[in-house]
């Protein structure tokens, strides 16, 4: 099968995950371009985390295809392979290094060469020192750059894994629930973020904060039941009445 | 007659062992069933030669003397210090020599397992001369197996006769069918023959052989079943300590030695106090290994492990401590030799199945590991305690929050485990040595079982030690027993690369990395 | 960058390990060898290989310590790596012994004289030749490990799946070793050593060069931990163990880390088996005895796991600790000693001698306060990379 | 009122809030069930809550708010005894709880819904709930029949393992567990955290259902304003271990609060 | 100026030779309070220096080292595998000081410092083999052993000493297991398929240790008679009788120099002895505790002979001395450092002790180099001045092996 048009990033097509029988993904499809934002809502079990871990390689689809950047075949590679091509991911339930600092955190997770030799012989450089600043200045945790992860709160942990996200420079992030846990407030600065990001990568959010989609301002697709029930902005999909029916409620 | 008679016997205590034996065939070749008792009492090594005259007598020994009975009239004569007689001697040659006296001088006994003895004595030394006695004993025998026992005695004495050819051969035929490697011993030699029965012989032998070959593969079936079992009941309780609760238990070994140290201690009891309960003292035991072990279990979870949850890697430093310390406690209470564990009745022997045998102490194993383990599931899945007991191990803190008490969880949950252990200890006691070493030779051999069938799954355990067992035992024979157990670790190897998470590995997004 | 990977590692507490070592392998053979008896500060000639002995057992713990400690790769075999380096060694040893062997045969040791082989097997040759016999001492403990690590890293083996064949591995290959037919002696293994390099092994100079040897090879072995710890590569397996599959997302080829460490390793384990086997005069299938391997876990649990000098410690603890309660009247209760000893540190100094010693009181006073906060596992994480899994780690 | 409900208990199923307690007396709404007291505590060093006080009415929603790290999930913890409290006490019914264990506040009444949702993963949703029996008496062992009303989706998933549950499934398990208990006091940690609105709406529900039961009080954290604010009888805000600000939801200025909600 | 003498014991009192070593070091303490009572040694009381090796090989070496270089004992009685033998001798040798080795093993050694009081395969196997070809007409022959390297050596004299006398190739089956072995279903159906050859067939037992309580419990449920097929056994002696029930053992045999039940007054005395020292009437007595008590007494014997506890003078005082051994004959130290020991073959009786069924005419002296191994039936041994060799090749007339 021949990759699909180079404008496009990530494309799904007909992706099912069972998990012994249960249809989590039920021929999802799927089409992000290079440099769009997406938002995927959809209630809760509807395969969104799922859909995730199909493209970052943590979980095998049983049938379906999904390439990215052209023509790679991601389910044919591993983790690591796919987070080198650029497939960044922060992770509903936020996973930090426990044992590292704020700071080993990010400088694990900084852009660059991955390979055992280069990891033994490589000093951190002052580049990479100004970048890890920058970066904890954006995720307000300046203050607690030594501390031990596991010590963070649930919420200073969110704010880490976003870093991470962000030191990996990939070319597409996959955010999952980035405002669970955050003030109202924290929320609106986290989709400011996110739009900033945007401009230069492509990202694809999930989230149940409708005020937090609706900030972001861009096409929404509505997950059920493992496949698209709904596409388009969020004012038509918060008007489609399956869509209320299923997520949004009355 | 009974002067002559009298005179054989004594002459049972002149000369050594060939003197002796031409002195048994002398007694045979008589006839006379009056010489069964002192031939008996002979096997036995209860007959013995006063000093003072010579003359020989079967001798009791009732406290610090002997008391003297006449062979021939069963009266008691004598009472005499063990210095005033000398015993006579027997060694294999003459067990087997009286054996086959026996055999001809019992085969009309009126008692039918009396005959079979006799029948089955006759095969087995197919001794030509007793043709004749056996003929008649077959005229008269009603029972249709003893009969057939008794032809087949004749056939095996026909063989080692010099009688024609024709009867050879007949007598191979008969011999053919009783399949068995008696049979095989008696043919074998006969294929050498030239001429018909050298013929016959090996026809009959590659009959036999092809039975056997079949019978041999159901046999290592049984093996592997049998060592399986050995090997789930050692793991069932480290299932429980290492595979639900996560303490990676090395004083599990220790556990199953205070059980079978329990056997022992409840069997020396009993063989001082109520000796005519030997036959239940494991019945005995059971329960009480699982007390004892139990409480071990539930001291030592109070004492140490507690203080580790949430580290389980220090586990392993401190029960490796604690089996250090149960290990030498064993070796200063009890001493550092083997303990003698006796076997009930019951449970010895064996028994066939066609041409598979079955001992009784094997197939006593594997029914009880199948009832604890039966006994178990059932606990763990439908009781309340079985619910709690998992929901503390998978996380302890939130089980509390809901309510659960969990020291006392925990401490049940650790003493279930060890109490397990203990009955194992109690069963292993039959097969293995009592010593304080018994632990260390099973707690590897736990710990793979446990882990090849996916730790924390109980059926996992079961068929994990079955197909260890089963491997093991097919193995063997083609590799030999080290080399047989070399393939099998490393077929462990190999299969964890294919199942990183054991046989029976639990799945789904909570355990998926 | 060799510099720079040094310069790395080489803090104050390095330079204070490393300082001790290197003067203990200068002051302690000069002062074995040239102060009399009478002086205070002799050391008498029998010390020195028990000595030697246990900083050997330092080097084995040491390469435990660096892949359990924070690799989080829990060996269960590591003997088997040890004890490969040592018949590497002992096959040199054997081979200079020449005609003096109870049957004077120029070629074959004893034991195969008298079980009637007629050649040397193939895995002997070469043995004669020193740099040889030291190019194995490396190669085959680290090709070994180079196989099982590439197939189970690669398979994804983990936790207790890893721990268990690394068993099973050391296991079997005692069973084969015990094999008489397999060609190293049995289970008498290699003894009988005359001498190394053309050097009577049991003159007292060859002991103390020995000594010296070992204290050097530790002391440069922790360097280059140190060094390794201190790198990139350091954070990256502190990160593996911690969290495996959240650190592939982040693009780390795991098992390429982990075989790196891994073969390290066993290397180190092979050459602590080298320079142990002509200290203590044999070498057997007993080394690769399970028992073996727990052990050595067991002395990096009791110096601590979490830096790097705890396993060198604790080795030395422990083996001091057995030489001392095996001898006298105590002998026959020094497993109570022992037992107890383990049990005490797991209690009182949950971080090992040296976690404790170097956390100091504020570490344990903090753990008191948290202790119930570590008391849960936690095992529900599901939506993350490693969501779920039973941690094995304490969650300090 | 306690004879009466295990009447009907052995015949059905008791609905959540009606099964007998086992505190000796049933406090009215009104008074606090549980009062907190001028609470510190500490992590090793450092402190994360200063001189707090607090406290919960049956009958009432009683809020938690605050930033991120600011103590809120600390203190909760501190309630249901999962972290001890160095100064200050805290009240259940009027008696110090001290340093009494986990399972034992939960046998007086204290339920707790964690941060994260603690779901047990190995177990089936049924076995979740079943958890739930540990403080009960044997003839309260039930599921309470409106559980499964509060939330369908329990209802068609009993046989799932709760680990495989997506997390806003868990959440509902989380909060559905809990009442299993039958609590007097309830504790929820982020209860909207990952939650699709529908379900948002349909909690929000359930708590407006157990507040109006009148037995149970709610102690509940939570950053969605807006939900708060719906539901919260009184409130206070937490910063840097600190309450800043405190009050009843008429005295509930929300601009006041949403500042010391900003960064 | 040490107004005591030490005497080493190196006997593994902990891990899996506990089991059997232990005895030894209680047997040495008895041996050396007795002698004590009698006035000690050089006008100097005895004084015990118990190590435990803890199963340990290389500890032995460790331990014997400290025993030589920091107790400063004057003999070491101890070891009992062979490995630990080997782990330690070096160390002897290197330090000139004494070991006495009680237990029987392959041979194939003779050193200077080491004394073996033990039996050389001539002095239990061969025998053994000779008993059960004469008088029970065995023409097919198991040899089962652990798979190590006493075994290993056993057999292989065994092999070439049974095809000397005619026996086939295919009726010789060899079987080793590991140490430890516990399920032995397997090879006594092989054991039994094997001696159903029509031909009388027996089992030589080199079964070390713990494996045998599991095998003889498999032979007996297995129902395997000694009738039918005799084993008989080199490592199996009381004390691992005394962990078995042996009703359906009973007629099996074993090859020692030494049984408890051997009636000699001199072993009477010893077995009352003993009894009364470890307070337990119910305490066996067995071959390696003979070899201890015949090499202390030996020592002693030499000690006061030399008037010093010098080794070197011991070592040459030793040759030729002569001390009652408990069966009733005298065993004397020979120029090769092993001595001269009657073989009894017994039979195992229903309460755990032999009944000797046969024993050598005379005693027979320990043959350290096999005379059917091709490469050392050349050798001998003679540590006596001028000789003093250890290995002397008669046929090219030199010390030190076949020489190149
Ligand atoms: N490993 C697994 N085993 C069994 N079922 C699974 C597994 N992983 C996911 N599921 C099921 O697949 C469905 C989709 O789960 P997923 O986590 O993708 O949902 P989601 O859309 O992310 O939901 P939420 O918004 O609550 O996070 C759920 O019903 C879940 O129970
Ligand atoms: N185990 C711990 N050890 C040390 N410090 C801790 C620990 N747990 C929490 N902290 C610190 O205590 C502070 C309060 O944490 P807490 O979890 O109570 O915050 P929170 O208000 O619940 O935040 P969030 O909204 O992010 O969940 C945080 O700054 C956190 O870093
Ligand atoms: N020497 C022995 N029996 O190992
Ligand atoms: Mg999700
Ligand atoms: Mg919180």
């Amino acid at each position: 099968m021949s990759g699909p048009e180079t404008e496009t990033l990530l494309y799904l097509d007909g992706v099912s995950v069972s998990f012994d029988g249960f249809k989590a993904l039920n021929e999802l499809s799927l089409i992000i371009q290079a440099g769009e934002m997406r938002a995927i809502i959809g209630p809760n079990g509807a395969g969104k985390t799922t859909m995730m871990d199909v493209v970052t390689g943590k979980t095998r689809p049983d049938t379906g295809t999904i390439y990215f950047d052209g023509n790679v075949d991601l389910t044919k590679l591993d983790e690591a392979s796919i987070a080198e091509l650029g497939i960044g991911r922060k992770f509903q339930k936020p996973t930090v290094f426990q044992h590292h600092t704020v700071w080993d955190n990010l400088e694990l997770a900084l852009a660059g060469r991955r390979g055992t030799f280069a990891a033994l012989f490589r000093r951190e450089g002052s580049s990479e020192r100004e970048r890890i600043e920058e970066l904890l200045g954006i995720i307000r945790l300046g203050e607690l750059r030594d501390m031990e992860a596991a010590n963070l709160s649930h919420g200073q942990k969110q704010w880490l894994e976003i870093g991470m996200l962000l030191a990996q420079e990939p070319k597409l992030l996959l955010v999952d629930e980035p405002a669970a846990g955050m003030t109202d407030a924290e929320t609106e600065a986290t989709a400011d973020l996110l739009k900033e990001i945007a401009k230069e990568k492509s990202v694809v959010v999930v989230e149940h904060d409708m005020t937090f989609v609706r900030a972001l301002g861009v096409k929404v697709t509505v997950l059920h039941e493992g496949s698209v029930l709904s596409e388009g902005t969020i004012d038509h999909v918060s008007e489609d009445p399956r869509v209320i029916e299923v997520y949004l409620g009355r | 007659q009974d002067a002559d008679l009298r005179d054989l016997i004594n002459g049972l205590a002149v000369g050594g062992y060939s003197e002796t034996e031409e002195q048994i065939a002398a007694l045979a070749a008589t006839g006379d069933p009056a010489v069964v008792p002192v031939l008996e009492a002979l096997a036995e090594g209860d007959v013995y030669a006063r000093k003072s005259d010579r003359m020989v007598f079967i001798a009791e020994k009732v406290g610090s003397t002997y008391t003297l009975t006449d062979p021939l009239t069963g009266e008691t004569v004598d009472e005499v210090a063990s210095g005033a007689i000398d015993k006579i001697k027997v060694n294999n040659r003459l067990r087997r020599a009286i054996r086959t006296a026996l055999g001809a001088l019992t085969l009309m006994s009126p008692d039918a397992g009396t005959r079979r003895a006799a029948a089955e004595a006759i095969f087995q030394s197919g001794d030509p001369d007793a043709i004749e006695l056996i003929d008649a004993a077959i005229e008269q025998e009603q029972n249709p197996s003893i009969a057939k026992l008794m032809r087949e005695a004749r056939a095996a004495a026909v063989l080692n006769s010099d009688l024609s050819d024709e009867e050879k051969v007949a007598a191979i035929e008969v011999i053919k069918t009783r399949s068995g490697r008696d049979s095989l011993s008696l043919l074998i030699p006969l294929t050498e023959v030239e001429g018909p029965v050298g013929a016959a012989a090996t026809a009959a032998v590659s009959a036999i052989e092809g039975e056997l070959a079949m019978w041999d593969a159901a046999q290592n079936v049984w093996y592997g079943l049998s060592l399986g079992s050995v090997l789930l009941l050692a793991a069932i309780g480290l299932a429980i300590t290492f595979g639900v609760m996560g303490v990676i238990n090395m004083a599990h070994g220790e556990m199953v030695m205070i059980g079978a140290y329990t056997t022992f201690v409840v069997q020396e009891i009993i063989r001082s106090n109520a000796p005519w309960l030997f036959d239940s003292s494991l019945f005995i035991a059971i329960p009480l290994a699982f007390l004892v072990a139990g409480a071990v279990g539930v001291a030592i979870e109070r004492g140490v492990i507690r203080f580790l949850y949430g580290r389980p890697l220090e586990t392993l430093l401190a029960t490796w401590g604690i089996s250090l310390i149960l290990q030498q406690a064993v070796r200063t209470i009890f001493g550092p030799t083997n303990q003698q564990v006796g076997t009930p009745s019951w449970m010895s022997g064996s028994f066939e199945i066609g041409l598979l045998q079955i001992t009784y102490n094997r197939l006593a194993i594997i029914v009880f590991a199948l009832i604890v383990f039966f006994l178990l599931m059932a606990f763990l899945k439908r009781t309340p305690f079985g619910l709690q007991m998992r929901a503390v191990t998978q996380n302890r803190q939130m089980a509390s929050a809901m309510g659960i008490r969990t020291p006392w969880v925990d401490a049940m949950t650790f003493g279930l485990g060890s109490g397990i252990a203990g009955m194992a200890g109690v069963a292993l006691s039959q097969i293995d040595n009592v010593s304080p070493n018994l632990g260390q030779s099973y707690i590897i051999d736990s710990f793979m079982v446990v882990v090849f069938g996916g730790v924390g799954n109980l059926w996992g355990t079961l068929v994990g030690a079955f197909t260890l067992g089963i491997a093991n035992k097919f193995l063997e024979p083609y590799a030999g027993a080290v080399l047989g157990k070399i393939l099998v670790l490393v077929f462990i190897i190999l299969f964890i690369q294919k199942r990183p998470r054991g046989l029976f590995a639990l799945r789904g997004r909570a355990i998926e990395a | 960058m060799i510099g720079s990977f040094i310069r790395n590692g080489f803090d104050r507490s390095a330079f204070f390990v490393i300082l001790v070592l290197v003067a203990a392998a200068f002051v302690v053979p000069a002062l074995a060898l040239y102060t009399t008896p009478a002086s205070p500060f002799h050391i008498p000639g029998y010390a020195i290989p028990l000595m030697g002995k246990y900083l050997t057992y330092g080097l084995l713990a040491l390469s435990v310590g660096l892949i359990w400690g924070y690799c989080g790769i829990l060996s269960l075999g590591h003997g088997a790596f040890f004890a490969l380096g040592g018949y590497a060694m002992g096959m040199y040893l054997m081979r200079q012994i020449g005609t003096r062997g109870v049957y004077g045969d120029p070629v074959l040791p004893d034991f195969m004289v008298f079980l009637n082989w007629d050649e040397l097997p193939v895995a002997w040759y070469g043995f004669q030749s020193f740099p040889y016999a030291m190019l194995m001492v490396v190669l085959a403990p680290g090709i070994l490990a180079f196989v099982f690590g590439w197939f189970a890293f690669r398979s994804r083996v983990t936790g207790v799946y890893l721990s268990i064949i690394t068993q099973a591995m050391t296991f079997a290959l005692m069973l084969g070793f015990f094999r008489n037919n397999l060609g190293f002696g049995g289970n008498n293994g290699l003894t009988d050593f005359k001498d190394i390099l053309g050097f009577n092994i049991q003159a007292p100079e060859t002991r103390a060069a020995l000594f010296a040897a070992s204290a050097l090879a530790l002391a440069l072995a922790y360097l280059i931990c140190k060094s390794i710890i201190s790198s990139r590569f350091g954070k990256v397996i502190v990160a593996i163990r911690d969290a495996e599959s959240r650190t592939r997302f982040l693009g780390y080829r795991v098992e390429n880390y982990k075989l790196v460490v891994w073969v390290l390793s066993a290397c180190m384990a092979g050459i602590a088996g080298a320079l142990y086997v002509p200290q203590v005069g044999i070498i057997n299938p007993g080394e690769f005895e399970p028992a073996n391997s727990i052990e050595v876990v067991i002395w990096v649990a009791v110096g601590g796991r979490g830096l790097l000098v705890g396993p060198i410690v604790g080795a030395i603890v422990v083996n001091f600790a057995k030489s001392w309660f095996t001898t006298g009247a105590l002998a026959p209760y020094w497993l109570f000693a022992l037992g107890g000893l383990f049990v005490g540190v797991t209690l009182f100094l949950p971080k090992g001698i040296m976690g404790t010693l170097g956390g100091g009181w504020t570490a344990l006073k903090q753990r008191r306060a948290s202790a119930a906060a570590e008391a849960g596992v936690s095992v529900t994480d599901t939506d993350g990379p490693d969501g779920g899994r039973l941690k094995t780690e304490p969650a300090e | 009122m306690n004879e009466q409900s295990e009447a009907v208990v052995a015949e059905q199923p008791a609905p959540i809030a009606a099964a007998s307690s086992p505190a000796v007396e049933t406090k009215t709404a009104g008074e606090p069930i549980l009062q907190a007291k001028n609470v510190d505590l500490f992590y090793g060093a450092a402190q994360a809550l200063w001189d707090v006080s607090l406290s919960a009415e049956a009958g009432k929603v009683s809020a938690l708010m605050g930033r991120n790290g600011v103590g809120k999930t600390s203190f909760l913890r501190a309630v249901v005894g999962e972290q001890p409290i160095s100064g200050g006490s805290i009240l259940f019914d009027g008696k110090p709880l001290g340093r009494m264990a986990p399972h034992d506040r939960a046998r007086l009444g204290i339920a707790y819904v964690p941060q994260g949702r603690d779901i047990f993963p190995l177990l089936t949703v049924k076995e979740n709930l079943e958890t739930g029996f540990a403080p009960l008496k044997r003839a309260d062992r039930t599921i309470p029949s409106d559980i499964f009303d509060l939330f369908p989706v329990l209802d068609s998933m009993l046989r799932r393992r709760g680990g495989d549950l997506s997390g806003g499934q868990q959440q509902q398990l989380a909060i559905a567990r809990a009442l299993v208990t039958r609590p007097r006091l309830l504790v929820l940690d982020e209860p909207t955290e990952g939650i699709q609105p529908s379900i948002i709406k349909d909690i929000g529900r359930a708590i407006e259902y157990l507040r109006d039961k009148g037995t149970i009080a709610i102690l509940l954290v939570e950053q969605y304003f807006d939900f708060v604010h719906e539901l919260a009888d009184t409130f206070a805000v937490l910063d840097r271990g600190h309450v800043v600000a405190s009050g009843t939801r008429e005295d509930l200025d929300p601009e006041k609060v949403r500042r010391h909600l900003t960064v | 100026q040490d107004d005591t003498i030490k005497v080493g014991i190196l006997h593994s009192l902990s891990g899996t030779m506990a089991i059997s070593e232990t005895t030894l070091k209680d047997v040495m303490l008895m041996l050396i309070e007795e002698q004590n009572k009698k006035g000690g040694l050089l006008g100097k009381q005895l004084e015990a220096v118990v190590v435990d090796p803890a199963s340990d090989w290389p500890l032995f070496a460790e331990k014997a080292r400290e025993l030589i270089s920091q107790d400063k004992v004057a003999v070491v009685f101890g070891c009992w595998t062979s490995v630990s033998r080997k782990s330690v001798l070096p160390v002897f040798e290197e330090l000139n000081s004494l070991l006495f080795y009680p237990v029987q093993y392959e041979g194939e050694e003779s050193q200077r410092n080491i004394f073996y009081t033990g039996a050389a395969p001539n002095q239990q196997a061969i025998p053994a083999v000779d008993y059960l070809m004469d008088a029970e007409g065995v023409e097919r022959w198991v040899l089962a052993g652990t798979d190590y390297v006493y075994p290993r050596t056993t057999n292989k004299i065994l092999e070439a000493y049974l095809k000397a006398k005619g026996v086939a190739e295919e009726d010789i089956m060899i079987n080793y297991t590991p140490f430890g072995h516990s399920d032995w279903q397997t090879i006594v159906s092989d054991i039994k398929a094997f001696g159903s050859a029509g031909k009388k067939t027996a089992v030589v037992s080199t079964i070390n240790g713990d494996a045998n309580v599991p095998f003889y419990k498999e032979l007996g449920n297995q129902g395997i008679k000694a009738e039918d097929i005799p084993v008989v056994a080199f490592s199996v002696g009381e004390e691992e009788l005394a962990g078995i029930d042996t009703g359906p053992l009973v007629g099996h045999l074993a090859a020692w120099n030494y049984f408890q039940s051997v009636e000699d007054p001199a072993n009477e005395e010893f077995i009352a002895t003993w009894k009364e020292f470890t307070g337990n009437p119910d305490r066996v007595t067995n071959d390696p505790m003979e070899a201890h008590v015949i090499g202390f007494n030996m020592w002693v014997k030499a000690v006061e002979k030399a008037g010093t506890t010098d080794p070197d003078a011991v070592i040459d005082a030793m040759i030729g001395v002569t001390v009652p051994n408990l069966t009733g004959g005298y065993s004397a130290m020979m120029p090769n450092h092993h001595i001269t020991k009657p073989v009894l073959i017994g039979e195992i009786q229903d309460d755990g002790q032999f009944e000797v069924v046969w024993e050598t005419p005379g005693l027979v002296p320990g043959d350290e180099w096999s005379d059917y191994l091709p490469d050392s039936k050349d050798l001998i041994s003679d540590w006596r001045a001028p000789m003093s060799c250890g290995n002397f090749n008669v046929a090219t007339g030199k010390c030190g092996g076949k020489g190149t």
